[in-house]
């Protein structure tokens, strides 16, 4: 899949797009989609970040209409052609998926958060060490998970579930003590799933950043045109005032010390 | 004197046919009473009826005078004091001879293993089925598995012993036997119902024989006089055919 | 001889048959203990009910599984996505019923000659019903019409009842094969000594007495079935389950999946009673085995 | 009388005894169809085989579900995940067997006085057959330890194996009353008629010859309990098949749930082979029916 | 002339039992063979090795003169060609009297629906059973049963019928009946092996009486001979027996 295309290559294969359907971009998104990526699973609306990311693009990329579809994970995941140019749910770059699909350059670096109740013993954490003896959950298919394991190593394996919502129903169950989510989806819940919890403190980063991308059929030819426009909303500030509107919403968070 | 077992009146029906159609019948102590009668006529339902296996429509069945029928009656407290053997013996055939003989014993009546199976190891000897004691039920002949089961029956030391055809399927030879340890029993006072179609044995070992005809006991008498002399016409019938077969 | 006849026995000695029962002979036992089986069940489920109800977060408990709001909201989806339930059912289900009687049969057939055909049968079982059902829906759901041949269908659908199909067959064959290997010996035995060959003997006279003896195990794995089905959605089929979830992963609110399972029983619970039903009549008719 | 004994026939004349055999009585059928069943079975299993080695896709699809790589990076972690299956899977296996036995009991039970237990056995089965498992597993591993009510555990563990009980062990008491329906009525009888309760009859009589009946329907819903197992999962448990559904999430490849797979296989073939074994041997031992 | 059905040193183990220990046999072509013998000695395991349903160890059995017991025989063939009849008569539980008897006639012989059912109620008719047509099996009595079962053994006109103890079920008034349609078909040539209790019967209907013991056949003789004066110890012994339950 890695072959070598890099967002500052030649685009000149760009002038007309390499789009499934002429004329119109496809995008593919969660079922459902949520917020803060996407506004009331309504990708049309172009509310949140991933939605309004979208539209700038294809308007960056002169393509005047956006078909939104829906996938699964696992059907975002397996092989074969896809019948979309590409899908935007919060996939977060790794090499060893760059050998099924393609991925496009990242449009947005993820910090981790971790939440719990305010009044637990998770409350008090002032350090990633002090998390080693709790239990820990997260969703999979989330870096969220991988950062569990990697950088806290906690006593227990973490729990591992299959969304946010079970991930939330084992806290209300009081099977877990803090869940990591990546920052801006830990702001939502707290806000608006789980409002006896709050973001207990920012994880420190460890390692290269994390980014998200959008993800591609391998060997896709279409890559190399969205790397182009994505790197021309980065340079106009396009991108970071839509993650100003959608994602920094929360205000100062304390980040753990390590 | 009260009779050992008594049926009043006994009806019976599967669906909408009527099977016993009023049966009156009374069995003394130390009786041997005979059932006989065509295919059909309710032999094996009467002996079904007596053991509660069956519950009747209406009328009584007695046993020592107590009517067991009624309802509010424990079933199984009626069963363990008769032993039954049936026409097609229904050993069980998970559980080996010696197993299907002391189950009995062992379960309802609370004897110890080791007294059941001494017991049921003389039995099995008399009746020539030592040997087959560790054997499965299908895996042995015909009337290896009536043998089996004419030794459960009597396991259980039964007060009253009903017994369905248990001859039709043994051969000749130990017809015999069988024979003699039903006069045996009879004579330690044993009473006994027997459904046949022997008619040599039934005028062999019965005090009385009762002929049955469509669900009723058309007579009772006992066998010299009955087969020299039947009374009802239908029994007249019935004993000519059985002598043209070379049965009587 | 007249004195040995029986003449009508004097029916007022019956009046009082209770009188002088001997100890032990009378009992209600069969009652007794069923009502306290009764009373003990309702006394455990009742008492649980009672301290559920009565906990601390039972209102938030019952708000995210049983809301009256949410399932008005998610009713409409949910039926829609049922009908697609029914329709993979239907379609699974014959085939489903179609493949595991070759299987069984195959399985069943005797004699040094039909080696081959067992061990095929037996491998396939082993390996069909070892493999779990959600692998064998990827592997063939996504895996095949990924190979791009030419003239694979691509529809989610059709490799979703395929993959079903296979799973279930090979369940669905070993009960056969036990409902076969039920029917005694001899039964077949008689069917050969009339002429018929091993297949007609399976055919006419031991299959219609092995289905008989496996209705329930039968129907275990339509009801089951009729959940499973939902793991099409895997492949992006939208039926109840998935329904269910993309209103509850939106909504934070579990009554969607309550939906659902009420519409499985309204189609399993009737399904269940109409076949006892049915098992009940035929045993009456055919079966009380006169002793 | 000597003229009609029997003294040794010349054996010379049988010697040929194929010579002018009247048409039809012979042949191989047997052989013959077996082979070609075998015949076919290979040139379309080996052809589709081929089919699929040569598509153009099928070293992307072979390196996404079969590389040996991945083989060996998720190996460990699957693992230890299965570990955890076992364990669930003894647990449970053992609560639905007593809770099955339990409820196919209840329903057996003959007689209006025992009404009320069988009509309570029937609403167990009905409802809990009906509900998906997974709602189940939500309802009882979620629902329950959110209520916050003193002493009732919260453990996942815990409420997952209670939720696959109850839904399994009404699965299960199905198959054990199939069992028991398939005993011949006559055997009751018999067991009634030495004296024995119902409950013995049952116990010593009718089970022991019922669970023989049902033993390869009880095969499948053991293998597929070894599977749903991991359903518990939803909760949060760590096994097999979450392990491989991380490792796939992490990594889009589908290896590890090949690995998963293997491990399963790896107890159920074993295992459905010795109880076939057992079975046919105990068959063998106390079933041959001499008719 | 060939016998029409000849047994040559034919011996059947069952694992380690020793069942038939090389029987020699010859039934003409309108001959009627009575297999008489303690229990256990081999009778139906005869029978059922002649109809192929179980596959012998060594020796040969020829139909007419071919070997049947050959391998590369089509058995369907073979069994198309005979009846039996079995101790326990095994009809299907799920088929109505009538489909029993027509089975095999429409399945295994291709004879069309009316013709079978025409031929079958008049067989039915002959033995008692019109009435029963439409019933099951498990709701007739056991002597129903069987003479079902024989009914459907001679719905296909067979060259040999084997009966194995027929009449052990049957109630006297009927085995006159069943007798009397054995020498009827024995007049219109038919061939039969029977093993049976009842030596009444065999001497009765037989042209030649075999007397098995342990799996060998002691002697054979016509039924005259034989019982008057049996040649073997063996069999004078059991003859003594079968006396004394008055049998005979
Ligand atoms: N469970 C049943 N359901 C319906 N009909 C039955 C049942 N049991 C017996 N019958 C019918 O009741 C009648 C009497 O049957 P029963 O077995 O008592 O006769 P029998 O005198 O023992 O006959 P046999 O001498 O042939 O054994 C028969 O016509 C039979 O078909
Ligand atoms: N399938 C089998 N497996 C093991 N042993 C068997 C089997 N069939 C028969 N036998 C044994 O073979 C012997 C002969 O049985 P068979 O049924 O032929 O006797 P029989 O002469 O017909 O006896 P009966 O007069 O009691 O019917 C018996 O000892 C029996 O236990
Ligand atoms: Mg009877
Ligand atoms: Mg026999």
């Amino acid at each position: 899949g890695s072959d070598g295309v890099t967002a500052t290559g030649d685009a000149s294969g760009c002038d007309t797009l390499p789009l499934k359907t002429a004329g119109q971009l496809t995008v593919a998104t969660g079922e459902p989609a949520f917020l803060p990526w996407v506004g009331d699973d309504n990708p049309e609306g172009g509310d949140g970040f991933e939605a309004a990311l979208v539209y700038a693009l294809a308007a960056e990329m002169d393509v005047a209409n956006v078909v939104w579809t829906r996938t699964g994970f696992d059907a975002a995941i397996a092989p074969g052609s896809k019948d979309y140019d590409f899908n935007i749910q919060q996939f977060s770059i790794t090499e060893e998926r760059e050998q099924v699909v393609d991925f496009s350059d990242g449009y947005y670096q993820v910090e981790q958060a971790i939440i719990g109740a305010s009044d637990s013993a998770a409350a008090s954490a002032a350090s990633v060490d002090d998390l080693k003896e709790l239990n820990l959950g997260a969703a999979i298919g989330t870096t969220s998970l991988d950062y569990i394991e990697e950088n806290i190593q906690p006593d227990n394996d973490a729990a591992v579930f299959d969304d946010n919502v079970a991930a939330k129903s084992a806290f209300d169950a009081g099977q877990v003590d803090g869940i990591v989510f990546d920052l801006p989806t830990a702001y939502y819940i707290t806000a608006v799933e789980i409002t006896d919890a709050s973001i207990l403190g920012v994880l420190p980063r460890e390692g290269s950043p994390e980014e998200l991308g959008m993800l591609f059929e391998d060997g896709s030819p279409l890559v190399p045109c969205v790397n182009e426009a994505l790197a021309n909303l980065h340079n106009d500030g396009t991108i970071e005032s839509l993650e100003d509107e959608w994602l920094n919403s929360g205000g100062s968070i304390p980040t753990l010390s390590n | 004197m009260t009779a050992k077992l008594e049926l009043i009146n006994v009806h019976k029906s599967f669906g909408t046919t009527h099977v016993l159609n009023g049966i009156d019948l009374a069995v003394d102590e130390h009786e041997v009473v005979c059932l006989i009668g065509p295919s059909g006529c309710g032999k094996s339902t009467i002996l079904r009826c007596v053991d509660l296996l069956d519950t009747i429509d209406e009328g009584h069945i007695l046993l020592d005078g107590y009517d067991v029928s009624a309802k509010g009656v424990n079933p199984d407290e009626v069963r363990r004091r008769m032993g039954i053997v049936f026409q097609s013996y229904n050993l069980f055939p998970h559980l080996s001879v010696l197993d299907n003989v002391t189950l009995g014993p062992r379960r309802a009546h609370g004897v110890d293993k080791d007294a059941a199976e001494a017991h049921a190891m003389t039995l099995l000897d008399r009746f020539g089925l030592a040997d087959k004691a560790e054997d499965y039920p299908n895996r042995m002949s015909g009337g290896q598995n009536q043998r089996a089961a004419v030794v459960r029956a009597l396991m259980s030391d039964p007060e009253v012993l009903l017994l369905d055809e248990v001859t039709s399927a043994l051969d000749p030879e130990l017809v015999g036997e069988v024979l003699s340890v039903i006069r045996e029993l009879a004579g330690a006072g044993m009473t006994m119902v027997l459904a046949t179609h022997e008619m040599g044995f039934a005028r062999d070992v019965a005090n009385k024989v009762a002929f049955l005809h469509e669900g009723r006991v058309l007579e009772v008498a006992p066998p010299a006089e009955l087969f020299a002399n039947p009374q009802a016409e239908r029994t007249q019938q019935f004993l000519q055919r059985v002598t043209e077969a070379g049965r009587l | 001889m007249a004195e040995q006849r029986r003449v009508d026995p004097d029916p007022l000695e019956l009046n009082q048959p209770e009188v002088g029962r001997p100890p032990g002979i009378f009992a209600q036992e069969g009652f007794k203990s069923s009502l306290i089986a009764v009373v003990s069940t309702v006394v455990v489920f009742g008492g649980g009910a009672l301290l559920i109800v009565n906990s601390p977060n039972w209102p938030k408990v019952r708000d995210q599984y049983f809301s009256g709001e949410d399932f008005r909201a998610s009713w409409p989806k949910v039926l829609d996505g049922f009908w697609v339930n029914l329709e993979l059912f239907a379609y699974s289900t014959i085939s489903i019923a179609i493949v595991a009687l070759v299987v069984a049969v195959m399985r069943s057939f005797r004699g040094a000659a039909f080696f081959p055909l067992r061990a095929l049968a037996t491998i396939y079982t082993d390996i069909f019903r070892g493999i779990p059902l959600i692998l064998l829906i990827l592997l063939i759901g996504f895996g095949l019409p990924a190979l791009d041949i030419g003239g694979v269908p691509r529809s989610a659908t059709f490799w979703g009842i395929v993959a079903l199909t296979l799973s279930y067959s090979a369940y669905t064959a070993e009960i056969y094969r036990s409902g076969i290997d039920a029917v005694p010996e001899s039964q077949r035995s008689s069917a050969r000594a009339l002429g018929l060959t091993q297949w007609q003997s399976l055919r006419f006279a031991i299959l219609p007495q092995a289905v008989r003896n496996v209705v329930p195990a039968l129907m275990n794995t339509v009801v089951s079935l009729q959940k499973d089905v939902a793991l099409i959605s895997i492949l992006g089929v939208r039926e109840a389950v998935r329904e269910a979830q993309i209103y509850t992963a939106r909504t934070f609110n579990y009554t969607s999946y309550v939906v659902a399972t009420l519409l499985f029983l309204a189609i399993s619970i009737p399904l269940t009673r109409v076949v006892d039903w049915y098992t009940a009549r035929d045993r009456r008719l055919r079966s009380q085995a006169p002793v």
